[in-house]
């Protein structure tokens, strides 16, 4: 009997206890039940992703698990190290204080008997999220990107209301025009390479750029797998997916597709960058530069929507386009430094956004479901810990100090330093875009404070506990990441060393 | 000759698809579609995988019809059910 | 290197996932929308079985008790395109579940009608 | 100066979150006209699809473009049939040689999407269980979903199953519905023997079950087929399943415990987990499709 090493089996735990707990859900009936397996089962891989995070940081080392009797180029395999137990620690933390916190939005929006099959859908995009951070093949990431996008595209129609389901279609249109794209450039990337794990794709891709034969098709595939992600996780030009989806959904639904599932693709992005077209690819073929133009775009043309925009939800929509152009930015700069300010940046959103959406949720409700932004005058006053939650978030989107938005931001500037020709168009867009940030988060945290006249603002403290644990919760973690943000950096740092080898 | 045979369904394949894409009657388009599918059925023969060949057969041809069938039943466009 | 004579079952894949993608960008109704769709799908599934496929291999069932890898076609292609049919019929029913849904309350298929009818209830 | 002190009014206004309050309609008029002339405006989509001619030239041209960059990329791919291209490798190899031993499948591929890798094949068993978890919550009656006319059209439906003759389709169903569901069965249970196997198996035993219940109606489904019994077929089937593969992802990726006697290649109780996984499959499947045919009818199973 030899020792098993359990802390290995953890990815492999994680995914299949997210799976299993959605098909049991399915015997559920109560929407109440499905929300305590839910948030049992978010909350037990969050104690594991905790323990293989600390594990590999302190082995530093990346590790892969064979998934079956067979190893790497004929079975699937998982493979973790720093990075991806960060993101599946600040992804299950994120779920469990999202969905505790909008639970009540869930029971008051969908119908009762339908409450459960909410809980199997979030149950299964919690695990395909954490497939497509774990994942070392790139046929299980398409597959898990399909259960994503069925997934999420039940989350948005789930109010049952037919603006959502409009946004439905919308959604489901573009998120399959983006998979096909992905399949497309899988298809051709194995009939080049005749493999499908990661490791085997890098070996055989630097192949080809020695011996240049298959230059074309290999730039083709470069480009059609990351047209896809892009169109995926909402890269400016393919945004438009994004505002009437979000407008549509439940607040709990809009906060887990903006926090975390787009930055699932991008996580899925990153691993593709570094271990199968390998850096130098990159850089060669120009992917990087593209991706890093389309960045600066999104960044500017994203908050002028916003600033466009009087309807709250639609607002916070587009400010995740200029979020997303940010982390394409970072991924662009094409320097380790750059990825470093990417992902930390894709943390700070993912706490953010989240926060702001629970916000956003709460004032709808108690300024009698008007979605615009002047409706919602007072509202804060209605409901303080709501009004404190979305000043905090606000305030970090823009990048006030001690708050996390303004650690990514500094990082970004720092990381334009490294990159030569690049630092004047990061700092003038990110000066630019730190004012479109200002102008339309401001006015809205103005707005929401201000008294409204002639009506009583009685402040109402009896939210539900679940409610002001998770608002309190994620203000808790945006002033942790302002301010002690040293140890997530350095594991960032790591990490991406581990991975560029 | 099975090389002619194959490229006899190609071309096949691609009338169909522009067929779907220029008919206006969406009840054609569906037969239409059906059979796409089951010309590509019958090439994934041709390329020697069986496994295919019976779930293109099955799902193509078979129960993807049906799902558009009884949509378009449902939406009112089938004549001699409810039109209109 | 000049294989498109050759790759004349690629060459037909890609023309299909043309189509398909015309089909998904001009067609205003949903269901044509969809079928185009699923063309794309198949376009690809059919790209990647011709990737599999060797001149004068059978297919990859064990006959006669040979057991030489020169003897068979690729399996693997098989197999993905296999997974894929799967995902694509998912996709499909549940867009058509979808197109149900949408005409039972704007009574149209009609993917623009449907996007103004719902930014007038919005009231913009 | 009046203008000046009207544009900081609005501004101070704009700031405070009051613009409706500061003679809101000429405010609103105003801008609507403004947004109409902005550049920004004319690049979004909706302008663009507002002009159908403009769009439907753009499309075409993208496709087109598509079309010619594939062509280029097809020229230079691996010629077609060739036998010495990249993806003629050490994988393939290893799946054909050793596939029979290893899987103790004869049908290579069930082989390698059961059992190299067989971690897809389960995602893909939960993209269907998804699926009709999605159709149900968009399509099963409740007070959201719910029309008086569609509630008639469906009570005339009825009518018809039980009262209309139909020789045909009775006769016919009566008949071939119980063939197909046996030829079904049969390619399943052969899936590691012969091609097919649980998923194409399936959908052919649910396409003689939408058969049968189009022939004889929904009603006489129902008394052996309701919502529980589908809800737990697809439920024990996935859990089956998701316990097979666990147990085997476990005990393959730690070196423990003991393997699966494969049994005699070419018989019916051999390669290990590969027959029940089909069999949960195949059950899996069938449930499924008959799901979607009723949840499209009736809005109900």
């Amino acid at each position: 009997m030899e020792h098993i090493n359990w802390i290995h089996n953890i990815p492999f735990f994680s995914i299949f206890l997210a799976m299993l707990c959605g098909i049991i859900t399915a015997l559920v009936k109560n929407g109440k039940v499905a929300f305590k397996i839910h948030s049992t089962m978010v909350f037990i891989v969050f104690i594991m992703s905790v323990i293989l995070l600390l594990s590999v940081v302190k082995n530093n080392e990346i590790f892969t698990f064979m998934m079956g009797h067979f190893p790497a180029p004929w079975g699937n395999e998982l493979r973790a190290g720093p990075l991806e137990a960060l993101m599946a620690v600040t992804f299950s933390l994120v779920m469990l204080l999202t969905v505790s916190g909008g639970a009540e939005f869930v029971f008051k929006d969908v119908v009762e008997e339908k409450q459960s099959l909410y809980f199997i859908m979030l149950n299964a995009l919690f695990g395909s999220m954490l497939a497509l951070v774990y994942t070392n093949d790139i046929f299980t990431a398409y597959v898990f990107i399909e259960v994503n996008t069925i997934a999420s595209c039940a989350l948005i129609m789930a109010k049952g209301t037919p603006q959502s389901m409009v946004g439905t279609t919308h959604y489901l249109v573009i998120s399959l025009l983006g998979s096909g794209l992905f399949l497309l450039g899988l298809c051709i990337l194995y009939s080049i390479t005749g493999h499908l794990l990661f490791p085997q794709m890098k070996e055989a891709i630097l192949e080809i750029i020695k011996t240049d034969q298959y230059r074309l098709p290999l730039l083709v595939v470069t480009g059609f797998m990351f047209i896809g992600i892009a169109i995926k996780s909402a890269l400016f030009p393919f945004h438009s997916m994004l505002p009437g989806a979000y407008l549509a959904a439940i607040p709990t639904s809009s906060g887990i597709l903006s926090g975390l599932v787009l930055k699932s693709y991008i996580i899925l992005g990153i691993k593709l960058i570094y271990c199968v077209f390998s850096a130098e690819v990159m850089h060669t073929l120009k992917i990087t530069e593209v991706l890093f133009v389309f960045g600066l775009a999104g960044m500017v043309m994203g908050s002028v929507y916003a600033i466009r925009e009087r309807k709250m939800k639609r607002m916070l929509a587009y400010s995740s386009v200029a979020q997303i152009g940010y982390i394409y930015m970072g991924i662009g700069m094409g320097s380790r430094v750059g990825m470093t300010a990417a992902c930390f940046h894709i943390l700070a959103h993912a706490i953010t956004k989240t926060l702001l959406f629970l916000c956003c949720g709460s004032f709808v409700e108690n300024s009698g479901g008007k979605e615009k932004i002047y409706h919602m005058r007072g509202a804060a006053l209605r409901n303080p810990l709501a009004g404190i939650g979305y000043t905090v978030g606000a305030l970090s989107m823009i990048g006030v100090p001690l708050l996390a938005g303004f650690i990514s931001k500094i990082y970004f500037a720092t990381a334009s330093v490294y990159s030569s020709g690049k630092m004047a168009a990061v700092l003038i867009v990110l000066g630019v875009s730190m004012v479109l940030n200002a102008l339309y988060f401001l006015p809205s945290v103005i707005a929401i404070w201000t008294p409204e006249k002639g009506k009583e603002n009685k402040p109402n403290f009896s939210v539900s506990p679940l409610f002001a644990v998770s608002i309190v919760g994620f203000v808790i973690l945006n002033f942790v990441l302002g301010i002690f943000y040293r140890p997530i950096t350095r594991i960032i740092q790591m990490s991406i060393e581990l991975l560029a080898q | 000759m099975s090389e002619v045979i194959q490229i006899i369904l190609l071309v096949f394949l691609v009338a169909c698809a522009l067929a779907v894409s220029l008919t206006k009657n969406l009840f054609v388009a569906v037969i239409v579609f059906m059979g796409y599918s089951s010309i590509m059925a019958v090439i994934w023969l041709f390329l020697e995988s069986p496994d295919l060949a019976i779930t293109e057969a099955a799902v193509g041809a078979g129960v993807d019809s049906i799902l558009f069938f009884l949509t378009l039943k449902k939406v009112h466009y089938l004549k001699g059910t409810r039109e209109g | 290197m000049n294989h498109l004579g050759t790759n004349f079952y690629e060459a037909v894949s890609v023309i299909l996932f043309g189509i398909g993608f015309m089909n998904l960008l001009l067609q205003n109704n949903l269901i044509k929308k969809f079928i185009g769709l699923n063309i794309m799908d198949t376009a690809v599934y059919l790209f990647l079985a011709a990737k599999g496929y060797v001149m004068g291999r059978v297919a990859p069932v064990l006959t006669d008790g040979i057991i030489d890898a020169y003897y068979y076609i690729n399996p693997i292609p098989a197999g993905l395109v296999l997974t894929g049919i799967v995902v694509s019929v998912s996709v499909t029913a549940f867009s058509l579940a979808l197109v149900q849904r949408l005409y039972k309350h704007y009574g149209t298929l009609n993917m623009d009608e449907i996007m103004r009818i719902s930014r007038e209830e919005e009231g913009e | 100066m009046e203008e000046k002190k009207k544009l900081w009014k609005h501004i101070k206004a704009w700031v405070d979150g009051e613009e409706v309050i500061l003679d809101a309609d000429k405010y609103i008029i105003t801008r609507s006209k403004k947004v109409k002339k902005d550049w920004r405006r004319q690049f979004s989509v909706e302008t663009i699809k507002g002009n159908t001619k403009l769009y439907g030239f753009l499309s075409v041209a993208i496709s087109a473009l598509f079309i010619g960059i594939m062509l280029s990329v097809v020229n230079d791919l691996p010629e077609f049939g060739n036998p010495s291209n990249p993806v003629d490798n050490e994988v393939m190899e290893r799946y054909l040689e050793s596939g029979i031993e290893e899987t103790g499948a004869v049908n290579f591929v069930a082989g390698m999407i059961l059992d190299y890798r067989a971690f897809d094949t389960f995602a893909e068993a939960n993209v269907l269980f998804l699926a009709v978890m999605s159709v149900v919550l968009l399509l099963k009656k409740d007070k959201q979903n719910y029309s008086e006319k569609e509630e008639r059209e469906n009570r005339e439906d009825d009518f018809f199953d039980e009262n209309e003759k139909r020789p045909i389709l009775k006769i016919g169903g009566k008949i071939l519905a119980p063939l197909i569901i046996l030829y079904g069965i049969y390619v399943v249970l052969n899936g590691h023997l012969s091609p097919g196997g649980g998923f194409s198996g399936g959908t052919i035993i649910g396409a003689g079950l939408i058969l049968y219940a189009s022939a004889y109606g929904q009603k006489k489904m129902q008394t052996f087929f309701t919502f529980r019994t589908f809800t737990l077929i697809c439920v024990g089937g996935l859990l089956t399943y998701c316990a097979c593969k666990s147990y085997s992802f476990f005990t393959g990726a730690n070196h423990v415990g003991f393997e699966i006697p494969k049994g005699i290649p070419g018989n019916i109780l051999s390669a290990g987990f590969i027959l029940p996984l089909n069999i949960c499959v195949g059950l899996i499947v069938a449930c499924t499709m008959y799901g979607f045919y009723a949840l499209f009818t009736k809005g109900d199973i």
